[in-house]
């Protein structure tokens, strides 16, 4: 038990210690002229790069678990998981036989994941009109400015507007330039420091529940 | 009066058909001219037949696809110059997506144009390793990309013969999302100048570089600087489109927006008659 | 001796970079002195999150209705903080869920994520001492690194698990209409925070924790007081930041680039 | 003319697939979500296989024994589904935490604190200059920046003398917000427009030759 409890305690300050290491590396080879600091960052960065490579097969064998978990409970979609199965095998068999730029593979390529890509993202607008019906209500004064901060921007880049008052155009940009872009300013500048007292919690090992994913 | 709520679905059908509409009957929605897009246009127009003109980018094809309102008309005008071009893909689904505005424009002899491939234009495959791979290229381009996406030899290719680095590229065309490589690279380093056909959210980011390279960057903004180019070129598009598509759509929300207000106050109305 | 120390400097800081490395070092020895306080006993008040009183409370209703909670650690990677934040409430609500028997789900767009997710979910439930519940590939989700393919299938999922409550905290562009719109659909309650897309997020969320509330939420779930006396120290660098645009702009408005000069040093 | 491609079929069942997410749940949209993810993944694997092909080369030619290192700390990375030994992944977790943070921490500092500081200062100096619209601009720019940022002091001021300054303070710094939540959704609503013209118009040019 007590050995056991010394291997678990070594090896938490051992990923701890790698991660302290990574961290102060990437940042000393920003602020300091030493080639030796570069070689460490250097280094770290490109073990990150592989490890992320590798997460790639984590991806694949964790939907190759979920998939096939699925379709032996039949849960509710198992069908659909026995397709998606069925697809990234043969894609992968497709994809290695006839090579990444092949006409056929860049073809089926398009004609699958871009046009789902270009159909989504041409859904996003619907989603967004019925979202206002239901939340662009004046109710309160919070509600209001809200409301009315994005609808004024809606009439103002519109063209039946542009088509009889010229000027709308230079409003809507004099206000997404100034109010807009200083909120835009005031969340990053904030965030920013927000992000760095998290990495300050992560040296002091407090940010407890990302560090867990280190823990044993 | 009782109006009653609008369901979702509603609210999406009636959107779609702005949508049939707007891609089927051209109204023709009034817009401004921005004085840039004009620069661009005459940048353009003032190529020399035979010159090398490198399009290229990387980026997703669903996010680029809106670039593409003004590459196609661009490409025809290129055409118009009689100016050689070079696709240049820094990503998997560039090639795609410049092959696709290729096809669009026309202007190959394939689709019933006069541009010869290996003369005129050449398509390269992917080429990986963004920003690394932009030095290389521009460097030494025979040896970045040793041969097309179909895997000729560049010395095969005729026009690979006049292209060796930077120095043979006139004008830079990316109508993809990663216009900072190209400028830091191509335009601060080398001094090419560089046209970014943007997209909309693309836009605020990048407009920085306009001003500080006033003569060698130029951008468009999104589908407004597409249906810009295409008036310029005297024809209609993608651009005119989702123009006439907003000039409905901005209509439709605000009387949705108004329906949804009357509706909460109808509600509320109610409620104070049951008290 | 002053201009010795000044060519010393730099000879080993790049330059450009001696006015960032010293707000660096403010930062860690404000931060640093606020945990310090911490331990010894010093705590703050912190205003209330509405977001975060949201989520607490998201745990109860869940475990009413019996129905599971989903928390989305955004489209970024490990390297950004605020899906670090993300994960962190993803690790704390999923060890609050367990202890009273509410599953929590998540879904990744990035494969590095996923792998941070599945240990913390794993360590989660062995925390609450249910280990034989955890099983690699159940909880957390991924649909492939791509922002839409994951927006997609956690619409898939939220329409299939039905959750009561949906939590966006991370790094999020467009793909939170898509999740956003369909999480309403089912009438689950929305809770987002990020700095990305904040405007999005604040049409389709119910609460939204503002910018940097997402930082000072990540502290404060964990309700350790040496953890959340890190926010005073955060809100101590606010003060000498407003302290700088304050003086910064009477400067500039007298002429002088002054302030700019040095922050550029 | 209806196109005879049979790859613009695909690419035209597969947007209507997607588009009936607006129906709600049903197969269509199912097997689309399936499909995009399983297009995804299978793509990533297919890519991913090159990049390490080529990043480990210079290993299995003797060149560069150091890299074992890497690999072996990327394979570890594999042991979180081996719920016995998954706690062998949190090397290569904490690898990723660690330079991920002090990569972004740095470029915090740089371009969203000092950056975003020295560019409300720099333009503070241009109030007063220049016509009054583009002045009135940049004193609009600064008072907010200040404003929206005391809105996110969580501790300070909170009772005592002050606080009533603080609360006010506060408050017009919440509405500044909703301000630019507003504008920024309000702009983005047009750009949104242009993304479902593309989706219908390719629908309706490529597959069934109108428009």
């Amino acid at each position: 038990m007590k050995m056991s409890s010394t291997i678990t305690y070594v090896r938490n300050y051992l990923a701890r210690f790698l991660l302290i290491v990574g961290l102060l590396a990437a940042l000393a080879s920003w602020y300091f002229v030493s080639p030796q600091v570069d070689a460490v960052a250097n280094t770290m960065n490109l073990w990150n790069m592989n490890i992320y490579n590798f997460t790639l097969f984590v991806g694949l064998i964790t939907i190759v678990i979920r998939y096939s978990d699925g379709i032996r409970k039949r849960v509710k979609n198992w069908p659909y998981m026995a397709y998606g199965l069925v697809l990234i095998v043969g894609w992968i068999i497709m994809g290695e036989y006839l090579g990444l730029y092949s006409d056929f593979y860049q073809s089926a390529y398009l004609s699958t994941k871009i046009t789902l890509h270009i159909a989504i993202l041409g859904q996003l607008v619907f989603f967004l009109v019925s979202a206002s019906y239901r939340v662009v209500r004046i109710r309160t004064l919070r509600t209001a400015v809200f409301g009315l901060s994005m609808m004024a921007m809606v009439v103002l880049n519109a063209p039946w507007l542009l088509g009889v008052f010229p000027a709308a155009d230079k409003i809507s940009y004099w206000l997404l330039n100034n109010p807009s872009m200083a909120g835009g300013r005031a969340l990053l500048l904030t965030g920013g420091i927000g992000g760095v007292i998290l990495g300050i919690r992560l040296l002091l090992g407090l940010e407890r529940g990302a560090l867990k994913s280190t823990e044993r | 009066m009782r109006i009653p709520e609008l369901k979702r679905q509603y609210i999406w059908g009636i959107v779609l058909i702005v949508y049939l509409t707007a891609v089927l009957v051209p109204i023709g929605a009034p817009f401004p001219m921005s004085d840039i897009t004009v620069e661009i246009y005459n940048v353009i127009g003032s190529l020399k037949p035979g010159q090398i003109v490198v399009v290229g980018g990387a980026w997703d094809f669903a996010f680029d696809l809106e670039s593409s309102a003004a590459m196609i008309p661009a490409l025809r005008q290129l055409a118009d110059r009689h100016a050689r071009i070079v696709f240049a893909p820094f990503a998997v689904e560039s090639v795609q997506y410049q092959k696709y505005v290729m096809q669009a424009s026309g202007i190959a002899e394939e689709q019933g144009g006069t541009y010869k491939y290996g003369v005129d234009w050449v398509q390269f495959g992917y080429i990986p390793g963004l920003p690394a791979a932009m030095v290389g290229f521009l460097n030494d381009v025979h040896s970045a990309v040793p041969a097309d996406v179909y895997g000729t030899p560049d010395d095969k290719i005729p026009l690979m013969n006049d292209f060796h680095s930077w120095k043979d590229i006139a004008l830079w065309i990316c109508p993809h999302w990663s216009f900072d490589v190209v400028v830091r690279y191509a335009t601060a380093e080398h001094g090419i100048p560089a046209i970014y056909f943007a997209q909309a959210a693309a836009y605020s980011g990048y407009s920085p570089f306009m001003m500080a390279y006033p003569d060698k960057v130029w951008m468009t903004n999104g589908f407004l600087g597409g249906a810009q180019y295409e008036q310029l070129m005297n024809t209609t598009g993608l651009g005119h489109a989702a123009i006439n598509a907003y000039y409905i759509l901005s209509a439709v929300l605000v009387v949705i927006v108004i329906l949804g207000n009357v509706d909460m106050i109808s509600k509320r109305e109610k409620k104070e008659e049951k008290k | 001796m002053l201009s010795v120390m000044f060519s010393m400097v730099s000879e080993i800081i790049q330059p450009g970079k001696s006015a960032q490395l010293l707000f660096l070092l403010l930062i860690g020895i404000l931060g640093y002195t606020a945990y310090y306080l911490g331990t010894k006993g010093r705590t703050w008040e912190i205003r209330s999150l509405e977001g975060l009183e949201a989520m607490f409370e998201g745990v109860g209703r869940s475990a009413e209705m019996g129905r599971p909670i989903l928390v989305l650690p955004g489209i970024s990677d490990m390297g950004s903080p605020q899906t670090l934040a993300g994960i962190t409430i993803l690790g704390e609500l999923t060890q609050q869920g367990a202890e009273i028997g509410v599953t929590t789900y998540s879904s990744n767009a990035d494969s590095g994520v996923l792998t941070a997710s599945e240990a913390v979910v794993r360590s989660a439930y062995a925390a609450v001492g249910k280990p034989e519940l955890y099983s690699p590939g159940k909880y957390v989700r991924w649909f492939g690194n791509d922002q839409f393919a994951y927006a997609v299938g956690a619409a898939g999922q939220i329409l299939a698990d039905n959750p009561a409550v949906v939590v966006y905290l991370g790094y999020f562009l467009f793909d939170v209409i898509v999740d956003g719109e369909t999480g309403n659909s089912i009438g689950a309650v929305q809770v987002g925070g990020t700095l990305g897309s904040m405007d999005f997020m604040s049409v389709f969320c119910d609460y939204i924790l503002i910018g940097e509330e997402l930082f000072a939420a990540s502290a404060a779930i964990s309700k350790d007081k040496n953890t959340i006396a890190t926010i005073a120290g955060q809100d101590w660098v606010k003060l000498i930041v407003l302290g700088i645009l304050i003086v910064g702009t009477l400067v500039s408005l007298a002429g002088s680039d002054a302030i700019v000069r040095l922050l550029e040093m | 003319m209806i196109s005879t491609d049979p790859f613009i079929w695909i690419s035209a069942f597969f947007t209507i697939c997607s588009f009936t997410l607006l129906y709600g749940d049903n197969p269509l949209f199912r097997i689309g979500e399936y499909t995009f993810a399983g297009t995804v993944v299978a793509h990533g694997f297919v890519t991913g296989i090159q990049t390490l092909y080529g990043n480990y080369i210079p290993l299995f030619q003797g060149q560069d024994p150091m890299a074992a290192i890497s690999l072996i700390l990327a394979v570890m990375s594999l042991f979180i589904v081996w719920k016995k030994y998954a706690w062998i992944a949190s090397f290569p977790i904490a690898v990723m935490i660690g330079v991920g943070t002090g990569v972004s921490v740095r470029a915090l500092v740089s371009t969203d604190i000092i950056g975003n500081i020295t560019a409300t200062i720099s333009e503070a100096g241009l109030i007063l200059v220049g016509n009054p619209a583009d002045g009135l601009g940049y004193a609009v720019r600064v008072i907010f920046t200040i404003v929206c940022t005391s809105y996110l002091l969580f501790t300070v001021l909170h009772r005592g003398p002050g606080s009533r300054t603080m609360s006010y303070l506060r408050t017009i710094g919440k509405y500044f917000f909703l301000v630019y939540l507003g504008l920024s959704v309000g702009n983005g609503v047009m750009q949104l427009s242009g993304l479902a013209t593309s989706a219908i118009n390719r629908l309706l040019v490529s597959w069934l030759g109108l428009g």
